[in-house]
Parts: structure tokens; C-alpha cells; sequence
């Protein structure tokens, strides 16, 4: 029942705000967030001890349940979107979306289909929230998006769309051969099912699930779209799509390649994690020579996703602990990162790296803050970025040594770009647009600052999550191992 | 078989199939090479009436009155249709004082 | 043992204090809550150090990673290593805060100059104390960080943020050698820490080949260290405040490398190979920094150089697996090498901020305390018995001659080279007439009493640190050896030492005559190095240190900035992006040409209608209708 | 079945009434028959029986499409405002009578059980659909449309009319159950050439109503060219009783000879598929767009068919079900949206002229949106179920190349019913806010919803078969 609470609570406020359009938006959306984050904090609780799961007829005779559950691995994702959209909401402060309802309901909804992916145990329900928080999204970027915002996001809207179509008709084969006569969705029974297939069955059966999930995280060299999205969208569009929208493919990932194929992941999943780390590399390299700086974050999104997949591919509980961490980790981190930018943006109506430079004389806490974030996307132990990548790299050193090691270049080239960003923008003389920098303000503070401290106690307690998430994932490893 | 009449059981019920279906094909042949909608439409009937003279033959032969309904049924709604296939015909000489189907093509991509 | 934590908690609590306060707290009190931590802590370990019962001990202070079977607590070791660490970083850390009280006075950031401090001192504290790998790399990686923040003080210069980030990457470099080491240990022995995976490979249950491992560590020691090939960062370094350029990039943290060789000695014991690699290298990096440094005209530059040839030479006592020595060195450097950044940071700060020795001169009477002390300072590294310094050096050599005379010898010119260029340095700051400006002329002056008193400490230890491991020769009792004994394998230590011999005295001339020579030259014929313009031929390249970061630059920054172009503007949107595109684009022209055959005429319709129709008949009759 | 009768007299009745009553009454009283009948053959619910002489043949099955028919009316005389150019030289009360009689035939193809029956209403329906593409009378574009579709429709009930032979030849009846027994109990061998001819010729003709490519050249053309009002009535209720006859046919009396005609329906389906969606990106107007999306919709649904499961049937309900609320809502906010720019643009139904509708009118917006989501397929829509249903049709029969095609086909349609979405909300126009009428409004929301419970909540429709 509460699973419902914190599935549709969201959508309620939101299509509240979007039908009534009341003039303070911002103050109800936030403590709808803020509520919603409360209700999610108490269902992990309870699912700390054993799974939670809430199950109802949907399409019977299809023997379509909806069917949600919290364990291990999906209590981590609920907990980040939860623990972001507050966030996400808060750095609309004191701009003209704050009190704009339309924009605040789109988020409200879009949280709910986010969190509806994560809690859906039917893996059609899955797809249908999977699917819904196109929408949202679509909506968001396009209305607000920045210029050709038409063209790219509708070019984003279909490839993702044209991918997820693929996960679909794999996921009616499999359900098609589950026991009747009402067949079932139900992810164990999927899992079930799907092992007793040939190994080449499921290696397509692999390539449809992995290639919609490599859409959205994105992979290489499925990842066109994101650059330009993430660049074209409002801030608060980038960050849920960075923050949440992306873990929705590692999760997918995680939830249904990993334990209904194994033996075509042992065909292909070399392939896949090759192409994950020719991402990171790829990625990475591409980062260091951005102008704007959004983008410039986005193509260090798809270096960070790359190492997430390559680890859950490799298939080790480290593997796929590291990969959940850093999850939550890139969330934390990147939505900060953005908002810096968004800052930055704001003042200086300008993201163009060469055009910054000395903000730090006007902002210490900025500076601070934006270090802070920074070191935690570059794994520096004792912030939450190490903890995720030490795992993944070694999972993925494990599975092959030269893979590791190529991963593991991700170190150095991160460092190069994010201290480049550092630099640039906050260090060095000050320019023209930045001669006038107002400090931060409070609600800027209030969102900075939390950030930062998460990405230090991440680093410092990983053992709180890592402990929650273990059970699961051992039993998840079960299902392949 | 008795009922059927000396007339027709004379001539083997294939040679009906055969009659009509060359009617049936001269319609469509109408209906594909004229240009004129009226003779199309005329075309149209011929193959309806292809279809009749066929329901005949075979109801008379299995000696089962229902073809012969069905073909009173057919006239019924051939007159039905002449009735609004020639409104329109006459609807549209009024306006562009022609009937020729190759000029009929505003309507495209 | 309680009060252990509060070793590394203390500096974290100044840096919390200094770093949240910054902007408003008043110089004065940021110094003090600055300097107070590594005092404090400096007490403690000396109670440690005191009270140590020769028993090593592991205190798990928490759980920190723990996935499936691997577990990476936060535990800390006390042993006689780690103690010794702690009194060198807290003894000279405080001593710099003391001395940055005053050199930073002038400074607006003050207070988060002490605040990075104290995060210095921190992770340095966690690397010597970590009981794993992993919590070492914390500190590793930790003090890297620290390095950058405190290379780049000075942020709106940017060349100085350059210098910073150049350091932070050239140690990711190494740090990545060194991560995939621990995978390594872990893939191996399950685990990361010391007690076990030592004594595992003492009982020798171990798969695959440890010299692999170590080499992949030794890789994080050449980046953090400074050895070739990673160690143009740290001339650069000097970009930073002079007081961090004496604890940071002389001290503590460039020999980390140190520690962590001597730390798992067990470990490269077994990897002989990469023993001998690890002496090359240092042997190598002792030349070329000497080399360099001989014709640097910035005083810190210089510095810096013979830093990196000085760490050389611990490597290459590790290399002969001298490690007591090369600890002895670590130790004996640390003072002597602080001390002279300390008094060149006293001069610089004379001087107003000028670094050009070809500027200076004549100052021993403007600032007799710095003159002696940094007089003191050249001696000691000179190598010049009895000061700390020979003792030191003099032990490595000793070991390399022993374990390869060819080493040796050309040791033996490093150490030469060494002596003439720190003489030139102290000679043509301190003798001669003063070459500066009016202006800075009248504005010499001694430091205040906060720098002078930790030149003065500084100075003494210099002279007696010989003292912690005198040689039985020179009637001492090895205590650093004994001391250390426990942790160490044991080594054939070097016998007793005759200075008539080749193996005695050739240091012995090493040391003096350029040191004489130097004296000569730059004393007595007041010759003054040339400036920039006018330097040519092999110098020239020399005083370019023989255009390696130009190299780096071609082999590494260029290829990858292109790279990064090419990939951005030609796969991304060339190859991949265009043909995503193209996709849609064929749809577009498939429907414009789709869109033909609906012409609007009847005929045609009709005609398509019959000819599908005849079609379908075919098709699906020709079975029956044709035989 | 009662509701045949009264439909027609009320139809009759409505005529007389045209006399006295202004358009609007009319409208509501044709609204009140309509409700009238649907609740007649609600009642029919669960009793299974045969009507008139055997003629008639009430299924839930039928049932059910007949009340989908009916609703479509219901919706599409609620949307109906003035017929034709000008009010007061217009006759409502013919057209309405129109649209009822046209329900009734509509009503006998879903629930004939003997030939005749079938034909008659194919032919009320379809004369009734020449008389309403042409009823613009000063409009030449409608006049084409009504003259091609009548000459292409009355050519294809003359190929069907011959196929119906053929089968009564061979068969001796025109008895569904009966053909059914005959061609079940007669050896493969011994069955004439001509059987699987005329079953063959029988298909062509359905495939030609429910616009089948190659036979739905006629398509775009009428639908573009008849008035707005009744091209939502066209692709609403003919196509529902189309696929409903068709279904019927295939499944009933010529479930034995599956081998025969599941090819040519299998290929067919595909290349429906292929051209429907590929041309529709090109479409510059709307109206036009949604006439191909017709088609290819007809595409899916002939996958389904092909695959002939036990499920079919209901899932040709769900998608007719949901399509029609979907195209009702499409075509209605075309319609207004047309009627509105008439004058200001020249051509009133591009997309062009749909630009900025959002500012101004964001309940239209969001009615369009949706009915295009469901054309889309998006989940939250009834389409997606639509989509889903017919892949798992299809994939019961483990076929799979129609789905790939059906994938890819259905992220094109995607792009085109998106050309739409971003006209209305993301590029600059003028439109100011357009008055509806109450019942306009009513329909339009009701459609909406309707299709947004669909999607939530499928089951309510899909449990009641």
C-alpha cells in the first residue's frame, strides 16, 4: 500500500498543478517532494528487513499483474530518485519556472514514472513506466529546451522510443513462453523461463533487451542523442535525465539482461563491455576539448555510464555493487555539477568555458561546493565516486586484465577534463561576464551544500547502502551464477 | 435434377461459369480502359450482371430459389446505386461540365 | 593507544575549523587553530614513540568497503615505520605551520592556506598509518590532492593552476599503476592488508607473480616520488608557496614513495628484477636531476632539482635493498631539505618575492640567521661529514658499492654534481655584492622570530640527525637500524666504512672538491651565470632540462587534443551521428518517392487494383491450377 | 437485433422531424436514438441467438461491435455541426437520417449470418457513403472523392458480389454454418477450383473496404475530400464493420481453408504496413497524414487476422476500440481547427495551420495529443495495448518478420503523428481560443478519457471477452 503511496503521490500533486495551476507551485511541489522522499525513506526502512511488494490484478487474463516490490537493488534506485527530485526541484528557486505550474507537474509526474520503473516487478509494467517517462520528459526539453531544442529532442524521443520497441518484443517472446495458460510477466518467472532457453535464442534475446538499455544509458555508439539533449534541455531536464532517467538502462540491465540470459551474456556480453569501455575512453577523450560546459558534462556522463555497464556486465557481485553505488554516486554528483553550470549560466548568461575564469575571487562557497562535486565525479577516495569506481574497475580488471586497464584510464582522462573545468571557470583572471558575479544565494546554498556533504559521507559510510543492497544482489547473482 | 428444365440441363453448367466470367472480364476490361464515367459505370453493371446470370445458372441448378433471390437483391441495390451513382455524375457535370475521370484528380499527393 | 585516532582527526578538525571559517576568521586565531593540530599530534606520536613496546598493532577503527568476500576496513598500524613517519610529518609539519605564520602573514588566503595545510598533514597521517593498501591509497591519493590545492594557491595565476593540474594528473598516473596493483593483491590474497598478504608471501602461498605486483606499485611511487618517467611535475610544483614546496615536495609526501617501497619490502624482496629496475631508475633520476640542477639560476628550481636527484638516491638504496639506509635518508633530507626551502622562502621573501639568484648576492650580513642556517643546510647535503647528510648518502653508497660498483660510481657524480651546484646556489645569494634592484635593496631585511626559530631547529637537526643511525664506526649504535629491524629483511648492512679505501673516499672528495670548485668559481672570480639569452649549446639544453616537457607535450597533450577534436567533430557527427540521421532521411525520401503512385486518377487506382487482384489469384492458385 | 428495426424507423422518423425541428434538436434527438439502440442491443448480452429466418447470428463478439459502431456514431453526431458550406440550404435531418441508416447496414455486416444479409448491409452502408463524401455539393474536391469512391466501391462489390457466387456455387448456400460444414466435410480434392477463387475475390472486396494496400488508393483521396464529419464516420464506423465482416468471414466459414488465404492477408498486412506509415511521413496535411495512418492501422490489424489465434478476435475489438476513440478526437480537432483557419490560411488542414494551438487552447491540445499518443502506440495510451496485443497475436503463431516490420513501422509512425504534437505546442502561431459547443466538448473529453483509461486500465475491456 505505501508502495502505491510513493508510486502515485507524485503524479497527484503534479496533475494537480498541471489541471489547477495554482500560483505557488514551487512551495507545493517541493513539499510534495519532500513528503514523497519522507513516505520512500520509511518504505526503505521497512525493506531493509525483508523485500516490500504490493501486487494487483491488471490485466489478469494476460496475466499481467501490477505488481510492485522494493529489495535490495530497487530500494537503492527509489532512494536516489527520491532523495534527487527534491534537489531537482529546489534549483528552480527564484527563477520563472519556480512558481510556472506546468513545469513543476511535468517533474512531479515525471518522478512517478521513474519510480514506477524501479518498483515494477512485472517486467511489463516495466516497459510501461519505462515508456511513460518519455513524456514527461519530452515535454519538459521541449518546451523549455534551449535553441533547435525541436529537432533534438524529438530526434532523442524517437531513437530511445525505437530502442525500447526492441526490449518489447523480446519481453512478449519470453512472456509468450511462460507457462499458460495465462502466461505470466512476473519477473522470477521470466527468470525462469528465460534460462531454459538456447544459447543462441537468448543471445538475440540479449541484443534486443541490451541494445533499448544501451540507448538510454547511453553506450557507445548508441549515444548521439545525449550529448545534444543533455545541452539543449533546461537544467532541471538535464538533471533528471543524468541524475535518474539513465540508471533506469544500468537497472534495466541489472534487473533483466543479467539474470534471464546468462548464457547470452557469455556470448556477447564481451562485446557489450568492450563497447562500454571504448564509451569511457571515447567519452572522456571527447570531454576534453569541449567549449560548453554542459556538454562538456554530458560527454562525462556517457564516460561514467560506460565503466556502470562494463562492471554490471562482468557480472560479479562487485560488479554490480560498484555499479549501484555509483549510481547513486553520479546522481548525487552529476545534478550538482549541472546545477553549477546552471548557476554560472544564470549570472553570466553564458556557458563557454573560455569565457570564464576567476569566479572564485566573487563565490568562495561556490568554488567550494563545485570542488567538492568535481572530486566526487573523480574518484577521489573518501568521496562517493571511489567507492563505485574502485568496484567496478576491479570487477571489470577481473573479468579481463587489459579491459581493467583500459577502464582504469578513466582516472587520469577524468581528471584532466574536470580539473580543465575547475580551472577555467572558477580559477584564473577574472573575464568580462564574470567581473560582476553575485555570491550564491540561499536557496542555491540549500542545494549545493547537502549535495557536497553527501558526496563526503558517500565516501566515508558506503557500507550503509552497500549492506542494504548485498542480500538482494547475492540473490540475484543466484539466478545466473 | 428432375426440376431442373430440359432447356438448361442441355447446356452444362461449366459453360455458364465460362459465360459469365468472360462478361465479368469484359466489365473490368470496361471499367479499366474507358475514360467516359458513365460507360465505366455501365462497365460496372455489366459485371454485376455477369454475377447474376451466374447466381441463375447456379440456383436453377442445385434447384435452391435463394440465388435467384440474392439476384433480386442485386437489382434492388444496382438500381440503388445508379440512383446516387448518377446524382453524383450529374453533380459534378455541373460543375465542370465534363465526366471524364482522367480530368478527376485535384485530389493527389 | 586510545588517543591514536586523535592523530589524524586533530589536523581534520583545523582544516574543518580553518576551511568553513575562511573568509571571516582573523589571521591570528586561523594560525594558532592551524598550528595547533600537528603540535598536538607531534606530542602524541612522541608518546607513541616513546612507549612502544616493539609490538606491532592493528587498530580497526571501521568498516569502510565491504562487497561479497572483500572486506576493506579502516584500520590503522602502529609499528615502527609508521611511528617513525608520524614524528617526521608532524615534527617538520609543525615546525612549517610555525614558520607559514609568519611567511604567509601578507597573504589574503591565510587562512586556507592553513586550512589545506592541516588537510595535508591529515592524509599524510592516514597513508603512514593506513594497515591496507587501500587506506594508504586514501592518503596516496588524498595528498596528491592537497599538493594540487596548495601548488595552485595562487589561483589567478594560471600558470600556476597549469603547474597544479599537471602534478594532480602525472600522480593519477602512477595512482592508476598503483590501483591496479591492489586489484592485483586482491585478486590474489583477497585482501589488501599488510599483515596478511605479508605474511602470505613470507609462507610463500601466493599464484601469481609478485613482480609483477610490485612493479605496478613501484609505478605509483614513481609518479608520487617524482622518478623518471613522472617527475617534471615537481620543478613545476615550485609554483606553490614556499612553505609547501619544504613539507610537501621536500618532506613528507614525494617520499611516500619511499615508505611504501620500505612498507612492503616483503613484497620486492621476492621481485628481485624489479629491485634492479627500481635502482636504475633512481640511479637514472639522481643523474638527470643533478645534472639540471646545475645550471637552474631560481633558487627554489634548484632546490627542486636536487630533490628529485636526493629521492633518486633513496631509490636507488632501495634498489640495493638498503632500505634502513634509505630511510636514514628520508629522514636526514627531510630536515636538510626543509630547512633550505625554508631559507630560500626566507630570502625570497626578502628579497620581495625574487627567485633569480643572478639578482641576489651579498646578503649574509643583511640576514645572518638565514645565512648560517641555509649554510648549515648545504653542508648536509653536500654530503660533508659529520653533518646528517654524509651519514645518510653515505650509508647508500655504501650498500650500492657493495651490490653494483657501476651504480656506484656514477652515484658517486651525482653526488658530486650535487655539492658544486648547492654550493653555487649558497654562494651566490650570500657572497658577492647585491645584484638587485634599489628597491629590494633597502627593503632586505631578517625574516621575523615565527621563520627564523624553525631555521634554527631545522639547522640542528641538519647537523645531528647523523645521530639517529651513526654508524658503530663513528661510535655510534645503528639505532634506526635496530629500530627498524623488525620490519626489514635482514640485509647485509654496510661494514665498517675505511676512509682511505676507495669505498670511503671517494664520497669524501665527491663532496668537497666541487664544493671547493664552486667556491672558487662563484667566490673568487665573482662569475655570474649568464642570463637566458645568451646561454647556448649543451647548456642550453641542460638549463631547458633537456626539452622533456616539450616532449611530453608532442607525445601526449598534442596526439590527445586532436584526438579528442577529431573524435568530437568527426566519428560523432560524420560517422555515427549521420548515419542515425541518415536512417531518417531515407524514410523521408522513401515516402517522397512512395507518394508517387497516388497519382489521383481513377484509371490507375482501378488498374493497380486488378493487376493485384490477378496477382493474388496466381499466386495462390497456380498449385491447383497448373499441374 | 431489435435495434436494426428501430434504427431504421427512428431514421425514417428523423426525416419527418426535419420538417419541424431545428438542426439542433434533431441532433439531440438522433443522439437519444442512438443511446436508445445501444441500450437495445446491450440487451442482447450473453443470450447467443439466430434472428429472422437464421439470418442473423448474435454473438457477444458482434454485440460488442455493433455498440463500438454505435458509439462512434453517437461521438460523430455529437461532433456534427452545420453540413456542407451553409446551414439553412442544408438539410440536417437528411444526414442524420443518413448516418442512422448507414449504422444500420453497419450493424448487419457484424451480425449477418447469411450472405445476403451481408451484402445488403455492405450496400446501405456503402450508398450511404457515396451520398455523404459527395453531400459538399459546391465543392469540387468533394465531388471527386464521392465519384471515385463510387466508382472504385461499386467495382469492388462487383468483384465480391462474383466471389460470393463462386462460394454459393460451390458451397450450395449462403448459410455461414452451413459453407462452414460443406467446405469443413468436403475433401481438399474434391472442391472446385472455383471455391478458393471466390473466397479469394471475397477477401479482395473486404480488403478494398477496409483499405488494404494496393486497394487503398481511394483512401487518402476521399478522406481528404469528403467532409471532415463524415471521413471520421468513414474511418470509424466502415472500418470497425468492416474488420468485424471480415473477421467473421475468415474465421467462420473459411476457417478450414486458413492455408488459402492466410498468405495473400500475411503479405498484404506488410506491405499495408510498409505503405501506410512510409507515405504518411510525407503528408503535408493533416487530414491526409491521418487517412494513411488509417491504412496502416488496417495493417496491424490484418497481422492479428493473419495469425488467426482465439485471442483475435478480441484483440480486433480492444484495437478498433481504441483506434476509434483516437481517430474521433483526431479528425474532430482537425475539423474544428479547419473550420477555424477557413479564410485566414489557404490550405486550413496542413500541419501549418495547426502551429501555436496550445497557447490558446490547451484542452484541444491535449485531446489531439493524446489521440495522436494512442495512434503512436505510447504506453498510457489505449494504443500501446492496441500494438501490444496484436505482437502477441502474432508471436503465438511464431512469426516474426511482421513484428520487425511492425517495430520499425511503428517508430516511423511515431515521427509523423509527432509532426503534429510539435506544430501545437512548440511552434510559433496565432491561434486564438476556438469556442466548442457543449456537446463537442463532452465528446471530445469523453473520447480522451476514455482512451487514457484504456491505457491505464486495460482490462476493463479486454476481460469481456
Amino acid at each position: 500500500m505505501y508502495l502505491l503511496f510513493i508510486l502515485l503521490f507524485p503524479l497527484l500533486i503534479g496533475s494537480a498543478l498541471l489541471i489547477f495551476k495554482p500560483k505557488n507551485a514551487f512551495v507545493l511541489s517541493l513539499a510534495a517532494s519532500i513528503i514523497e522522499l519522507a513516505a520512500t525513506a520509511f518504505v526503505l526502512q521497512q525493506a531493509s528487513s525483508n523485500p516490500v511488494s504490493f501486487s494487483a490484478p491488471w490485466l489478469a487474463s494476460e496475466g499481467l499483474y501490477f505488481s510492485l516490490y522494493v529489495d535490495g537493488i530497487s530500494g537503492v534506485l527509489i532512494g536516489l530518485c527520491a532523495l534527487l527530485v527534491p534537489f531537482i526541484i529546489a534549483t528552480t528557486a527564484n527563477t520563472d519556472r519556480a512558481n510556472n505550474s506546468q513545469f513543476q507537474g511535468l517533474m512531479l509526474a515525471m518522478q512517478t514514472a521513474l519510480m514506477g520503473a524501479f518498483l515494477a516487478k512485472d517486467a511489463f509494467l516495466f516497459y510501461f513506466f519505462f515508456e511513460a517517462s518519455l513524456l514527461p520528459i519530452y515535454f519538459l526539453a521541449a518546451i523549455y529546451g534551449g535553441e533547435n531544442k525541436n529537432a533534438i529532442t524529438f530526434k532523442f524521443f524517437v531513437y530511445t522510443l525505437f530502442g525500447s520497441l526492441f526490449f518489447l518484443i523480446a519481453l512478449v517472446y519470453v512472456y509468450l513462453l511462460t507457462p499458460g495458460p495465462f502466461h505470466s510477466a512476473d519477473i522470477e518467472v521470466l527468470y525462469q523461463t528465460a534460462k531454459g532457453l538456447s544459447a543462441d535464442q537468448q543471445g538475440y534475446l540479449f541484443a534486443a533487451f541490451f541494445l533499448a538499455f544501451a540507448i538510454k544509458m547511453p553506450v557507445f555508439p548508441f549515444h548521439t542523442w545525449q550529448p545534444d539533449t543533455y545541452t539543449v534541455a533546461p537544467a532541471q531536464g538535464t538533471m533528471l535525465l543524468s541524475g535518474i532517467m539513465l540508471k533506469m538502462g544500468t537497472y534495466g540491465v541489472i534487473r533483466f539482461v543479467l539474470p534471464m540470459f546468462p548464457l547470452g551474456v557469455a556470448t556477447w556480453g564481451l562485446t557489450a563491455s568492450v563497447l562500454s569501455v571504448i564509451g569511457i575512453i571515447y567519452g572522456s577523450i571527447i570531454a576534453i576539448q569541449q567549449k560548453d560546459a554542459k556538454r562538456l558534462l554530458a560527454y562525462s556522463s556517457f564516460a561514467h555510464v560506460g565503466l556502470m555497464s562494463a562492471g554490471i556486465l562482468s557480472g560479479s557481485i562487485e560488479g554490480i555493487q560498484g555499479a549501484l553505488y555509483q549510481m547513486l554516486s553520479h546522481g548525487i554528483n552529476i545534478i550538482g555539477l549541472f546545477f553549477v553550470i546552471e548557476i554560472i549560466e544564470r549570472r553570466t548568461k553564458s556557458r563557454e568555458i573560455a569565457q570564464l575564469g576567476g569566479i572564485t575571487q566573487f563565490s568562495y562557497p561556490l568554488t567550494v561546493t563545485f570542488v567538492i562535486l568535481s572530486l566526487g565525479s573523480v574518484a577521489l577516495p573518501l568521496t562517493n565516486g571511489f567507492i563505485g569506481e574502485f568496484l567496478l574497475l576491479k570487477s571489470v580488471f577481473d573479468q579481463n586484465v587489459t579491459l581493467g586497464i583500459i577502464a582504469g584510464i578513466t582516472i587520469i582522462l577524468g581528471a584532466v577534463y574536470t580539473l580543465r573545468l575547475i580551472q577555467k571557470s572558477m580559477f584564473g583572471n577574472v573575464s568580462r561576464i564574470t567581473s560582476d558575479f553575485a555570491d550564491l544565494t540561499f536557496a542555491e546554498k540549500a542545494v549545493l551544500i547537502p549535495l557536497s556533504v553527501l558526496v563526503i559521507l558517500g565516501g566515508v559510510f558506503p557500507s550503509t547502502v552497500l549492506g542494504f543492497s548485498e542480500p538482494a544482489v547475492q540473490q540475484l547473482i543466484q539466478w545466473f551464477k | 435434377m428432375q426440376s431442373i428444365p430440359e432447356i438448361i440441363r442441355t447446356i452444362p453448367l461449366t459453360h455458364y461459369i465460362m459465360l459469365s466470367s468472360a462478361l465479368f472480364c469484359i466489365g473490368i476490361m470496361g471499367v479499366l480502359t474507358r475514360r467516359n464515367a458513365i460507360i465505366v459505370f455501365m462497365a460496372i453493371e455489366l459485371m454485376l450482371n455477369a454475377v447474376n446470370l451466374l447466381l441463375a445458372a447456379f440456383s436453377s441448378y442445385y434447384s435452391d430459389p435463394a440465388g435467384q433471390i440474392f439476384v433480386f437483391f442485386i437489382m434492388a441495390v444496382a438500381a440503388a446505386e445508379v440512383a446516387v451513382g448518377l446524382a453524383i455524375i450529374v453533380m459534378i457535370y455541373r460543375n465542370i461540365q465534363s465526366i471524364d475521370i482522367g480530368v478527376l484528380n485535384k485530389l493527389k499527393n | 593507544m586510545s588517543l591514536l585516532f586523535l592523530i589524524p582527526l586533530l589536523p581534520l578538525l583545523g582544516f574543518a575549523i580553518n576551511g568553513l571559517a575562511y573568509p571571516k576568521l582573523p589571521k591570528q586565531i586561523a594560525g594558532i587553530i592551524g598550528t595547533i593540530p600537528p603540535l598536538v599530534a607531534f606530542a602524541l606520536s612522541l608518546q607513541l614513540f616513546l612507549n612502544f613496546d616493539g609490538q606491532a598493532q592493528i587498530l580497526p577503527i571501521a568498516d569502510w568497503i565491504k562487497v561479497g568476500s572483500l572486506e576493506i576496513p579502516f584500520a590503522f598500524q602502529i609499528d615502527q615505520l609508521s611511528i617513525l613517519m608520524l614524528l617526521v610529518i608532524t615534527g617538520v609539519g609543525t615546525l612549517i605551520h610555525v614558520y607559514s605564520i609568519g611567511y604567509m602573514s601578507h597573504d589574503a588566503g591565510f587562512g586556507k592556506f592553513f586550512a589545506f595545510l592541516n588537510l595535508f598533514v591529515f592524509f599524510m597521517l592516514i597513508l603512514v598509518l593506513g594497515a591496507n593498501f587501500t587506506v594508504l591509497f586514501i592518503g596516496w591519493e588524498g595528498v596528491g590532492l592537497c599538493s594540487y590545492l596548495l601548488i595552485g594557491f595562487w589561483n589567478q595565476k594560471n600558470s600556476y593552476g597549469d603547474a597544479a593540474r599537471k602534478a594532480f594528473i602525472m600522480n593519477r598516473i602512477g595512482d592508476l599503476g598503483f590501483l591496479v596493483g591492489i586489484f592485483l593483491l586482491i585478486q590474489d590474497f583477497g585482501t589488501t592488508d599488510y599483515q596478511t598478504i605479508f605474511t602470505a608471501i613470507k609462507s610463500g602461498d601466493y599464484t601469481t607473480d609478485l613482480s609483477i605486483i610490485a612493479f605496478c606499485l613501484f609505478i605509483g611511487a614513481m609518479g608520487k616520488s617524482a622518478q623518471i618517467p613522472l617527475f617534471t611535475w615537481l620543478p613545476d610544483a615550485m609554483a606553490g608557496p614556499t612553505p609547501v614546496s619544504a613539507l610537501i615536495h621536500a618532506a613528507t609526501m614525494v617520499t611516500a614513495g619511499i615508505y611504501m617501497v620500505i612498507r612492503a619490502n616483503a613484497l620486492f624482496e621476492l621481485s628481485p628484477e624489479v629491485l634492479h629496475f627500481v635502482g636504475w631508475i633512481g640511479l637514472a633520476t639522481a643523474l638527470l636531476g643533478a645534472a639540471i640542477g646545475l645550471f637552474q639560476n631560481d633558487i627554489k628550481k634548484v632546490l627542486a632539482y636536487s630533490t628529485v636527484s636526493q629521492l633518486g638516491y633513496m631509490f636507488m638504496g632501495l634498489g640495493a635493498s638498503a632500505y634502513t639506509a634509505s630511510f636514514f635518508h628520508v629522514m636526514t633530507h627531510a630536515f636538510f631539505k626543509a630547512l633550505l626551502f625554508l631559507g630560500a622562502g626566507s630570502v625570497i621573501h626578502a628579497m620581495s618575492d625574487e627567485q633569480d639568484i643572478r639578482r641576489m648576492g651579498g646578503l649574509k650580513s643583511k640576514m645572518p640567521i638565514t645565512f648560517i642556517t641555509f649554510m648549515l643546510g648545504t653542508i648536509a647535503i653536500a654530503g660533508i661529514p659529520p653533518f646528517a647528510g654524509f651519514f645518510s648518502k653515505d650509508e647508500i653508497l655504501a650498500s650500492l658499492y657493495h651490490h653494483d660498483p657501476v651504480m656506484w660510481s656514477l652515484a658517486i657524480v651525482g653526488s658530486a654534481l650535487t655539492s658544486f651546484y648547492m654550493f653555487r646556489v649558497f654562494i651566490l645569494t650570500f657572497y658577492g655584492e647585491f645584484r638587485g634592484t634599489e628597491k629590494q635593496a633597502h627593503h632586505l631585511h631578517e625574516s621575523p622570530i615565527t621563520m627564523t626559530l624553525p631555521l634554527i631547529i631545522l639547522a640542528v637537526f641538519s647537523v645531528g640527525g647523523g645521530l639517529i643511525n651513526l654508524p658503530h664506526f663513528a661510535g655510534g649504535n645503528e639505532f634506526l637500524a635496530h629500530w627498524l629491524a623488525p620490519l626489514l629483511p635482514e640485509a647485509g648492512a654496510a661494514g665498517e666504512v675505511n676512509f682511505l679505501s676507495l669505498e670511503g673516499g671517494a664520497p669524501l672528495l665527491a663532496a668537497f672538491l666541487p664544493a671547493f670548485l664552486a667556491i672558487y668559481v662563484f667566490g673568487m672570480q665573482k662569475s655570474v651565470p649568464s642570463e637566458d639569452a645568451e646561454i647556448s649549446g649543451i647548456q642550453k639544453i641542460i638549463y631547458h632540462k633537456f626539452y622533456i616537457d616539450e616532449l611530453y607535450d608532442m607525445l601526449f597533450v598534442k596526439p590527445i587534443a586532436f584526438l579528442s577534436n577529431f573524435f568530437f567533430q568527426m566519428i560523432d557527427f560524420l560517422v555515427i551521428d549521420l548515419f542515425v540521421e541518415g536512417l531518417g532521411r531515407f524514410v523521408k525520401y522513401a515516402s517522397s518517392e512512395f507518394r508517387r503512385a497516388q497519382t489521383g486518377n481513377v484509371g490507375i487506382y482501378l488498374f493497380c487494383m486488378v493487376a493485384a487482384i490477378v496477382v493474388i489469384l496466381f499466386v495462390s492458385l497456380k498449385s491447383t491450377i497448373l499441374p | 437485433m431489435n435495434s436494426i428495426i428501430a434504427l431504421s424507423l427512428l431514421g425514417i422518423l428523423n426525416l419527418f422531424l426535419g420538417f419541424w425541428l431545428s438542426r439542433k434538436t434533431i441532433q439531440a434527438a438522433t443522439l437519444l436514438f442512438l443511446a436508445g439502440s445501444m441500450a437495445l442491443t446491450a440487451m442482447d448480452w450473453n443470450h447467443e441467438m439466430l434472428w429472422y429466418g437464421r439470418m442473423f447470428h448474435t454473438t457477444n463478439t458482434s454485440i460488442s461491435f455493433s455498440l463500438i459502431i454505435q458509439l462512434a456514431a453517437f461521438m460523430v453526431v455529437s461532433f456534427s455541426k452545420g453540413f456542407g458550406i451553409d446551414e439553412e440550404h442544408t438539410h440536417p435531418a437528411e444526414y442524420y437520417a443518413i448516418l442512422l441508416f448507414s449504422v444500420v447496414g453497419a450493424i448487419l455486416m457484424v451480425s449477418f449470418d447469411h450472405l445476403i444479409m451481408f451484402f445488403v448491409g455492405l450496400e446501405i452502408l456503402s450508398v450511404a457513403m457515396y451520398v455523404l463524401t459527395g453531400s459538399d455539393k459546391r465543392n469540387l474536391r468533394s465531388n471527386e472523392a464521392a465519384l471515385k469512391y463510387f466508382l472504385m466501391g461499386s467495382f469492388a462489390t462487383g468483384i465480391l458480389l462474383f466471389g460470393i457466387t463462386l462460394v454459393y456455387g460451390a458451397t450450395r448456400s449462403f448459410y455461414l454454418t452451413n459453407i462452414a460444414e460443406v467446405i469443413a466435410t468436403t475433401p481438399q480434392a474434391s472442391t472446385p477450383v472455383f471455391l478458393s477463387i471466390g473466397v479469394l475475390l471475397i477477401i479482395v472486396g473486404f480488403l478494398f473496404k477496409i483499405s488494404a494496400a494496393p486497394f487503398h488508393f481511394w483512401t487518402p483521396d476521399v478522406y481528404e475530400g469528403a467532409p471532415t464529419i463524415f471521413t471520421m464516420f468513414m474511418s470509424t464506423v466502415v472500418k470497425a464493420a468492416g474488420f468485424a465482416a471480415l473477421y467473421q468471414m475468415l474465421t467462420g466459414p473459411f476457417g478450414s481453408l486458413y492455408g488459402t488465404w492466410v498468405y495473400p492477408i500475411y503479405y498484404i498486412s506488410m506491405l499495408t504496413l510498409l505503405v501506410g506509415n512510409i507515405t504518411a511521413v510525407y503528408q503535408q496535411s493533416v487530414k491526409r497524414m491521418l487517412a494513411y495512418s488509417s491504412i496502416s492501422h488496417a495493417g496491424y490489424l490484418l497481422i492479428t487476422l493473419s495469425s488467426n489465434q482465439a485471442s483475435t478476435s478480441s484483440t480486433i475489438l480492444y484495437y478498433s476500440l481504441s483506434y476509434t476513440l483516437a481517430t474521433i478526437v483526431a479528425f474532430g480537432v482537425v475539423m474544428l481547427v479547419a473550420e477555424y483557419q477557413t479564410g485566414r490560411t489557404e490550405k486550413p488542414e496542413n500541419f501549418s495551420s495547426f502551429e501555436g494551438l496550445a497557447k490558446q487552447n490547451p484542452g484541444l491540445a491535449f485531446c489531439f495529443t493524446i489521440s495522436l499518443l494512442s495512434l503512436a502506440g505510447i504506453p498510457l495510451t489505449a494504443g500501446f495495448w492496441g500494438k501490444f496485443f496484436v505482437f502477441s497475436d502474432i508471436f503465438n503463431r511464431h512469426v516474426y518478420y511482421p513484428v520487425i516490420l511492425a517495430i520499425i513501422m511503428s517508430a516511423i509512425g511515431v515521427y509523423y503523428y509527432f509532426k503534429g504534437i510539435i506544430a501545437i505546442y512548440f511552434k510559433e502561431g496565432d491561434i486564438e481560443r476556438i469556442e466548442l459547443p457543449a456537446l463537442v466538448k463532452f465528446a471530445m473529453w469523453a473520447c480522451t478519457l476514455g482512451t487514457l483509461l484504456l491505457g491505464v486500465y486495460p482490462s476493463i475491456v479486454k476481460n469481456l471477452f
